[in-house]
């Protein structure tokens, strides 16, 4: 069943994601990407990740993708983009890199071999050294619930939570500062 | 007062008030100027506390402040002070109000900036001088760059940004090698802590090899050479003390210099004893060319700023000279001559500075006769220039008569030919020095110029040209530290002395040079 | 009173930080007292501790030790490099007395010569000033702090000479004044190098508070290392000639009279240029374990008191005369020296204190009463006008020619005799002592000359440079009295050095070498006497040659029987050479100033292009790689963002493949 | 009837994941809109997101988890600010085409 899911939503986001990068109308871009973050939602819930399944729909779907829109619409500029006469080489040259990009990352997946002895990164051997937070012997479904995710945020987590906020605080201000109306000195 | 972390006071202090000062308006400058100055002299009064706590008789390091920092790499917040620094500390926390007070009709655009990046400095500076952790000094050591770098290029003279661009190329240069060196310690180590790794090297059996502590010593040696400069690696120098601001142009040449002279007594000798060892006859021989080459090019320049630059070579090459003698005698000549060459340095640059206001030139043959037309000022810069030439009763004899001592007494090195020449240099620094004095100050007044007093003398034609003030109140209070000092400590350096000594025995000690002729026991007195 | 000592030196510091301060607001009447009284009260204690001295019984000598100067740490750690302290032994207490005493007088006249100058207080500071030095230099207790007076009076002679800086001439003199002095001090400092490493003290003797053993407890510590106890009395010797002007380089001293004159008298005739013989003598028991270092030094004596004599034949400013021959009187006193006649030198050195400042102070007087006029051939006949000042000058000239009965006929016999006497011993000493007396006759010639056309015959200055008529009056009374003072001073002053053949002792040795012997008796085994008959007929010889030379004088200036001009004609070569002043100032300009600034120019062009070039030369190739570089950055967002993939790619497969 | 596992492994997880990333980055290459440019970086990042909680559930750990939050906040202040600045070109230049801004040119 759980595969089942897998499948059909992994062809629906990469279709999805392909029609989004070679569509010329920007409007319609994003809302292939909406459509793809709801795609991630779901693969989210699949692994056990229900809280960010929540945020992933109502950060990425909901805000980001809402203030998008608004400034696709803001600034008009709907219409399809004229051809590449700049960088035309960039075409097939772009196309190659990101497909073979894709394929070393998928190999370095394939050739990991996971599912037995890990080989790219260090299996915690020894659950109880306290190195991390490390799930109470139950099944990985419930790693997902807002208790535990809050236990680790905030305790092990706490400082770069709290540095976090004032990464948004400085964007908010960068951002006010940098639409705000040109007064007459500029 | 033990409790309180006193250094930690005097070294953020004028960071504290770098960033208070960014929030008074720009229009404002006589505000961001007063805070500056406050804020100076605040902590040259809080340090000295440092100057009067300060234990004589011990090499410990004192106020030592230990907090981890980045503990998984042997980086730590780690400061104290012990004779070899004490005397820097004291000598920036004393000229940054000097410059600020000094510069307030010459600095008249973006007074806020400059205010700022002046108290940067002094903040970069003392974290050179109290910074008993490599990665600490490092970090210190490299901002002391960027508000230089801006106080010249920004207030700087015609060519500011070329001078600018070439003293921030030629110091990162040999910083950046100098963090290779830190880094390669540190893996050799295990630690940045300077204590631990002193500890570690003088352990039995934990001094480095000789290949190691040559490659090592060279990597401290080259950072600290440019900074220093050391002959011939001053190619930076004429042309930023030239360009910069006077201001700026003081706090290089009096403190920031120093860092270079302090980092090869605090790192570069004791951390490779064997390789600094190795190093004698080197850098004595660059030290002793540097002597002499700077006074002669000085003896040559039109400018009455690039002869000072060039004598300031000259003087700070004495430094070297003696560092590298290792004898006590010596060793206490450089560390108390470092704090001499940043008073009548310092001076120098001020008064040329002040001149320049006045006459608008500082080419020696547009002047003549300034003397007779500003007598206080002539009197001024009679002393401190005699200071600079090492005369007896100022400071600069005192410092520069124990290098020369001590570098003669180290037979075993034979560095006896050194003191020599490097004695020569004293009579070429009175040459250089006069000369310009003679045509500059005296002379027949030049008709450019005129006294305020003209009027109301019988000098032919009355004023003409420009009317040039004798100092004012302001810049004499500028200059009165500087001269107090000069006498003090020509007169009765002891307290300079006490201070510095238990830390220079130890190194010199460490170094164990074997020292010749020593006083064998009394055969009596004769006068009764 | 012997502890109020250092208020001796002391006392004319104040003064000159007094005026300093306030000199300009107080007045010129404070200012004089302020200055006079200190060098009073100077002298007055000076007088007082010297007679102190003189009651304690069998003294060597006082040390008085004031605070620590170059010393740190405490307890069994400490250094003293140097201490200040003061030493007061027979040598000093001449020296004080002189330099006092001298001093006061010079600072009294100074009071109506200066008069009219605008810069009056500095003047006064400046002379306070150098009083504080000498007396710092004469009183030290050790080698640094005596080398600070030594110095710091180089500093008031340069200040002094250069006191007048608007003129160019005067600036230049003093910078030529310091700078050649410095070259001497480069050999004392180097001295004092020797002395810190084999003695570890600078102290002259140990004493509580202090070194254990001083310097001169062990003389002949040096002795184990031969070059070392030669090597330190010829560095020393180098300074000598610096200060006390000697061949070579007594060159700065002839300018020096840019100078005004009262600083002429003091600093430069009477004080700072006997310097170098104080020096000699207090290091006496340095040079007495070196004899070629004492040859070298009675040569540089002679040949100096020889060479300046010609030269100042020729001169035509009063001042100058005086000013070469006070180089002269100096060889004399360093031939002294020379021989081991330290007290002999010492005494001359008084002696010629009192003539020659009453000489130049004279001259000055005669400068004042002419407006300014120095040069002899526009004088002539002034004793009818300044009839005080004549006298007091004839009674100088008597002295140094050295007429029986005054001040310089005694010592300069003791120095001829003693030189003499060395001559018995080694005869290189009787080539040095022919040309001494050579120079007592060439001594007679150019002052009775000088005497002769200043002050007898006809005046021929009546009309100045301006057109303006001078009509010669004679000095205020202020000068006066420190001409008639000095006057008194040059008749009897050598009086305590009359030789023991005239007064009948049985002592071989006058009352001066007896006083100064525990300070300066010379310690080797050579120093010779003379049998009575020798010395009278010794001294019978100076006067006899004395005479020849003022009776030549006389009939070339006074009689008019021979014409000067056909005479000079005659000699012509020589009074080439002398007008030349034997060509060391060329020589000095050819050969040193403009070699040294010829390799500074070219140091200065090597910096500007070689060291400043490398740094071009970097600049130039980084700059080069960048522009190459550049062009990749075409500032196109995406072509950085496949750039940035491509790299990412590599570094994959390059960690794919390296695996 | 096919076998399907009844489980999906990881590293079905994480070849979805890079051939997601390898569409973004090609978008960034294509696109000259600066706002689709934009779009693909999200895509780009979430791409990355999936992979960090598929890492998270295969070693059992949160932590994998909580990055993907930080991600989040970071691509919120991203888009915040970036957002602003392709306003602040558009009302300079009448325009959003990338090409146009290449004032950085060395």
């Amino acid at each position: 069943m759980e595969f089942v899911v897998f499948a059909v939503f992994a062809a629906i986001s990469v279709t999805a994601a392909l029609f989004m990068v070679l569509q010329r109308n920007a409007m319609y871009s994003a809302l292939f990407l909406v459509l793809n973050f709801f795609c991630f939602a779901v693969f989210f819930i699949l692994l056990g990740a229900y809280f960010l399944a929540v945020v992933q729909v109502a950060v990425y779907a909901g805000a980001i993708m809402v203030l998008m829109l608004f400034v696709i619409m803001l600034l008009n500029v709907a219409y399809p983009e004229p051809p590449d006469k700049v960088l035309g080489f960039l075409r097939p040259f772009g196309v190659v890199t990101a497909v073979v990009f894709a394929a070393v990352l998928a190999g370095v997946g394939f050739g990991s071999k996971m599912g037995e002895n890990a080989s790219i990164l260090p299996r915690i051997s020894d659950p109880t050294s306290g190195a991390g937070i490390i799930l109470k012997g139950v099944g990985a479904a419930e790693a997902g619930h807002v208790q535990e995710v809050a236990a680790t945020l905030f305790s092990r987590y706490l400082f770069p939570f709290e540095v976090t906020s004032v990464l948004l605080l400085a964007a908010i201000l960068g951002a006010s500062v940098l639409v705000r109306k040109r007064t007459e000195h500029a | 007062m033990d409790g309180l972390p006193l250094l930690s006071i005097v070294l953020f202090l004028p960071l504290a008030g770098a960033v208070i000062a960014l929030f008074v308006p720009g229009d404002q400058p006589g505000k961001s100027r007063r805070l500056a100055l406050l804020v100076s002299t605040v902590t040259f009064l809080v340090s000295l506390l440092l100057w009067f706590g300060f234990a004589t008789g011990t090499a410990a390091f004192q106020w030592e402040e230990r907090v981890a920092w980045l503990p998984e790499y042997g980086i730590g917040y780690h400061l104290g002070i012990d004779g070899i620094s004490i005397l820097l500390v004291l000598l920036t926390t004393l000229m940054l109000p000097l410059v600020i007070l000094s510069v307030s009709t010459t600095i008249t655009t973006r007074v806020k900036e400059f205010s700022v990046m002046v108290l940067l400095m002094e903040t970069a500076i003392l974290g050179t001088l109290m910074s008993l952790d490599l990665f600490l000094f490092y970090i210190f050591f490299e901002l002391m760059l960027v508000p230089m770098y801006m106080l010249v290029g920004i207030w700087g003279g015609e060519r500011r940004l070329y001078a600018a661009m070439k003293f921030f190329l030629f110091t990162m240069a040999g910083g950046v090698v100098m963090l290779v060196g830190i880094i390669g310690l540190y893996l050799l180590k295990g630690s940045f802590d300077y204590v631990e790794i002193l500890k570690a090297i003088s352990a039995p059996g934990g001094a480095l090899s000789i290949e190691m502590q040559l490659w090592l010593f060279a990597a401290f040696a080259l950072a600290f050479a440019i900074k220093v400069p050391l002959f011939p690696f001053h190619a930076w120098l004429p042309d930023a003390y030239a360009e910069a601001p006077t201001g700026a142009t003081v706090i290089m040449s009096a403190v920031m210099v120093k860092v270079g002279t302090y980092g090869f007594l605090r790192f570069c000798i004791p951390l490779f004893p064997t390789a600094a060892h190795d190093a004698v006859w080197t850098v004595s021989i660059l030290a002793t060319v540097g002597i002499v080459y700077g006074a002669l090019i000085a003896a040559m320049q039109r400018d009455m700023k690039r002869v000072v630059a060039y004598s300031s070579i000259s003087h700070i090459s004495f430094v070297m000279l003696g560092l590298f003698a290792m004898t006590t005698e010596s060793l206490q000549g450089s560390v108390l001559q470092m704090l001499n060459h940043g008073i009548s340095t310092g001076a120098l640059f001020l008064l040329v500075g002040f001149l320049h206001e006045r006459t608008r030139t500082r080419m020696i043959s547009d002047l003549g006769g300034i003397a007779k037309v500003m007598p206080v000022f002539a009197g001024v810069f009679t002393l401190v220039m005699f200071s600079s030439a090492g005369l007896p009763f100022t400071n600069g004899f005192v410092g520069e008569f124990l290098i020369l001592t001590g570098t003669f007494k180290n037979a075993a090195d034979g560095l006896q030919p050194f003191a020599i020449i490097g004695a020569s240099g004293v009579v070429l620094s009175a040459v250089y020095l006069l000369w310009m004095y003679q045509r500059a100050m005296q002379g027949p007044v030049n008709p450019a110029f005129s006294s305020p007093d003209d009027e109301a003398s019988n000098v032919a034609g009355g004023r003409t040209g420009l009317v040039l003030d004798d100092l004012t109140a302001r810049e004499l209070i500028v200059l009165l530290p500087l001269t107090a000092l000069i006498i003090w400590i020509g007169v009765y350096p002891r307290p300079f002395l006490d201070r510095t000594a238990a830390s220079v025995e130890a190194i010199s000690a460490r170094m164990a040079v074997p020292q010749s002729g020593v006083l064998a026991s009394g055969t009596g007195a004769r006068v009764p | 009173m012997l502890e109020q000592l250092w208020l001796v030196p002391v006392f004319p510091l104040l003064g000159a930080v007094a005026n300093l301060a306030f000199g300009r607001q107080i007045g010129r009447t404070m200012v004089s007292l302020i200055a006079i009284g200190s060098v009073a009260l100077s002298f007055l204690l000076g007088v007082n501790a010297v007679l102190s001295f003189m009651s304690l019984s069998a003294p060597h000598g006082f040390q008085l030790r004031l605070f620590d100067w170059i010393s740190w740490g405490a307890g069994s750690n400490a250094v003293h490099v140097a201490d200040i302290g003061l030493l007061l032994d027979p040598l000093s207490s001449v020296m004080v007395l002189v330099v006092a005493g001298i001093g006061l007088l010079i600072h009294m006249y100074s009071v109506g010569y200066m008069a009219e100058e605008p810069g009056y207080a500095r003047y006064f500071v400046y002379l306070n000033l150098f009083t504080f030095s000498m007396l710092v230099l004469v009183l030290a207790n050790n080698f640094l702090l005596m080398f600070v007076g030594w110095e710091l009076v180089g500093l008031c002679s340069y200040l002094l000479i250069g006191f007048w800086f608007t003129r160019p001439s005067a600036a230049a003199a003093g910078k030529k004044a310091f700078i050649t002095n410095r070259v001497g001090d480069f050999g004392v400092l180097i001295a004092l190098f020797l002395i810190w490493v084999n003695w570890g003290t600078f102290d002259f003797f140990g004493g509580p508070g202090g070194a254990a053993t001083g310097v001169f407890d062990d003389p002949g510590r040096v002795l184990a290392t031969q070059g070392v106890a030669f090597a330190i009395p010829m560095l020393l010797i180098l300074g000598v000639t610096g200060k006390s002007a000697q061949i070579p380089l007594f060159v700065w001293l002839p300018d020096a009279m840019e100078g005004p004159t009262p600083v002429s008298a003091l600093i430069h005739a009477a004080t700072m240029v006997t310097g170098g013989v104080y020096l000699v003598a207090r290091a006496h028991l340095l040079y007495d374990q070196s004899p070629d270092a004492l040859l070298t030094l009675a040569t540089i004596g002679a040949l100096t008191a020889f060479v300046a004599a010609t030269v100042a034949v020729v001169q035509t400013d009063i001042k100058r005369v005086l000013a070469y021959s006070t180089v002269s009187q100096l060889g004399f006193m360093v031939l002294a020296l020379g021989s081991g006649a330290y007290a002999a030198a010492v005494f001359h050195l008084m002696t010629h204190a009192f003539f020659k400042a009453l000489m130049f102070l004279g001259a000055g007087s005669v400068i004042h009463g002419l407006h300014e006029q120095q040069d002899l051939r526009r004088m002539g006949g002034l004793r009818r006008y300044m009839p005080v000042t004549t006298w007091t000058f004839v009674v100088g000239w008597l002295a140094i020619i050295g007429a029986p009965g005054l001040s310089g006929f005694f010592s300069k016999d003791l120095i001829l005799a003693r030189t003499f006497a060395r001559g018995l011993i080694d005869p290189v000493y009787l080539g040095l002592y022919g040309l001494a007396l050579l120079t007592v006759g060439i001594t007679a010639f150019y002052m009775s000359r000088m005497v002769f056309l200043a002050f007898f015959g006809d005046f021929r200055g009546g009309v100045d440079d301006h057109g303006h008529a001078v009509i010669p009056h004679e000095s205020p009374v202020s000068m006066l009295v420190p001409l008639v003072v000095l006057a008194i001073g040059s008749v009897i002053a050598g009086w305590i050095g009359v030789p023991s053949f005239l007064t009948g002792g049985t002592s071989p040795v006058s009352a001066i070498e007896v006083f100064l012997a525990p300070a300066v008796a010379a310690t080797g085994v050579w120093e010779g006497t003379l049998e009575h008959l020798t010395e009278i007929v010794l001294t019978g010889m100076s006067v006899m040659v004395a005479l020849a030379g003022a009776s030549l004088a006389g009939l070339l200036y006074l009689s008019g029987a021979v014409n000067p001009v056909a005479l000079a004609m005659v000699f012509s070569p020589f009074t080439r050479l002398f007008e030349a002043r034997w060509y060391l100032d060329d020589f000095y300009r050819v050969a040193i100033v403009s070699n040294v600034a010829r390799i500074a120019s070219f140091l200065a062009s090597f910096d500007l292009a070689v060291i400043g070039g490398s740094v071009t030369v970097v600049v130039r190739t980084v700059r080069g790689a960048g522009s190459v570089l550049r062009a990749s950055q075409a500032g196109y967002v995406r072509g950085y963002a496949v750039t940035m993939l491509a790299g990412a790619f590599l570094v994959l497969a390059a960690s794919w493949a390296f695996r | 009837m096919m076998n399907f596992p009844t489980t999906v492994p990881t590293e079905a997880y994480l070849i979805l994941s890079a051939v997601l990333f390898g569409i973004g980055a090609m978008g960034v290459m294509l696109r000259k809109s600066a706002l689709t440019m934009f779009m693909s970086v999200e895509l780009m990042l979430n791409a990355v997101n999936l992979s960090f909680v598929a890492f998270a559930r295969h070693f059992g750990r949160l932590d994998g988890q909580i990055i993907v939050f930080f991600v989040m906040a970071v691509a919120a202040a991203e888009v915040a600010v970036g957002l602003a600045i392709i306003v602040d070109i558009f009302r300079s230049r009448r325009s959003v085409d990338i090409d146009d801004v290449n004032w950085l040119r060395g």
